[in-house]
């Protein structure tokens, strides 16, 4: 069972990489992506919303696909919502198995989906005051789209 | 039924959520969007590009033939951007 | 230029995370592979010997490679030698850039052919005291070979 | 020339490092195993499967064609099985 967090509070790399390999040494290979706010364009602020309950289920459900089809030791996806700063974390993805090849390319599988398939939605806030919606990436859904 | 807007479908409309009722001819999330887009300025400005909506019936991903009923969670929202 | 360690000593993910990001903004993604000493049919420790010298230029050649095929921000190659326990971490692979896909394929590259391109040789210890150098991979090759 | 060994070939070999100075024509790294393999019982035994043999001539991976010369550093290994 994949460990899914959405949640206000950043968190912490090191922990959740040791936790996937607390009590156990069949783990040969920790593949993580983190996602970081960045400050393009005079970027002041990011501001993630998303959908309660339908995120959870949705993150679930792309977490129990890459675990049917690597075979993943474990498995951790943390979304952070609310406001963030240029250099803020944003997401975590982190897959463990025995063998390189499942954890990297489930990593890759798991933020491609996420990007595309889960209810997040970004506002930028500029320092002039101006505020945009991020629109999407047809490369988002095309990456995807490959798995 | 429940429905639900985020992202800019909510800032248009201007509210979060609402409970409705729509008639039995609207079985549907496209024919719901159109019913809806009657009800305000708002709901007509959120909903005047259907290609840049996005739904989900009670919390999957739906496309405009998912079919709609009466205790279902409804969400409608612009493609998603997280990760 | 990439940050390239071989150390006896351990690494802390954490903080090599974090040295891609200081001072910076442009980050948008850290993708990360950590590689971890597996306790299968009952090994006791893993040896690590490497060719001092030819081992350092291996990898500043492959992390060049690395950053001339992707956009980097930003890239660290730690690899122990010496004696490593099941559970110990044995290599640690990051790479930053502002997009998720050149973070996450180079992560994958670097750790390809560092198998296969850096010279490092394991001796597996067993507890009943029998000893053997780990054999390479065709799959390993294949791996390198497809980028 | 020095020569290096590695892994198990240094464990054949017995010793991890040594100078020599091969006759004119061993011009290259399968010329300089043939010649190394006649040094000692070790020796034979650590080339005894060439295609076992990995070679870098002055730190740079190498195939059994690349010459050596006097002050090179040749080095001698396994496939290798890092990361």
């Amino acid at each position: 069972m994949a460990r899914i967090l959405v949640q206000e509070a950043g968190f912490d790399v090191a922990a959740e990489t040791q936790a996937l390999q607390a009590d156990r040494t069949d783990v040969g290979g920790i593949a993580s992506f983190l996602g970081v706010c960045r400050s393009d364009d005079g970027l002041a602020a990011l501001v993630l919303e998303h959908y309660p309950g339908m995120t959870e289920r949705a993150l679930a459900g792309i977490a129990a696909q890459a675990e049917a089809r690597w075979p993943l030791t474990g498995c951790t996806i943390i979304h952070r919502i609310g406001r963030m700063l240029p250099g803020d974390p944003i997401v975590l993805v982190l897959t463990a198995s025995a063998h390189r090849t499942a954890a990297l390319e489930s990593c890759a599988f798991l933020i491609d989906w996420l990007k595309t398939g889960a209810p997040f939605w970004k506002r930028e806030e500029f320092a002039d005051g101006r505020e945009r919606w991020v629109e999407a990436k047809p490369e988002d859904e095309a990456a995807a789209q490959r798995w | 039924m429940k429905v639900l807007y985020f992202a800019w479908v909510r800032q248009k409309v201007g509210i979060a959520e609402e409970a409705v009722s729509p008639p039995g001819e609207v079985r549907n999330v496209g024919e719901l969007i159109t019913w809806l887009s009657a009800r305000s300025p708002g709901h007509a400005e959120a909903f005047a590009q259907p290609r840049q909506i996005r739904a989900a019936v009670n919390q999957e991903f739906a496309g405009p033939d998912a079919l709609v009923a009466a205790n279902d969670e409804i969400a409608f929202f612009p493609p998603v951007t997280g990760g």
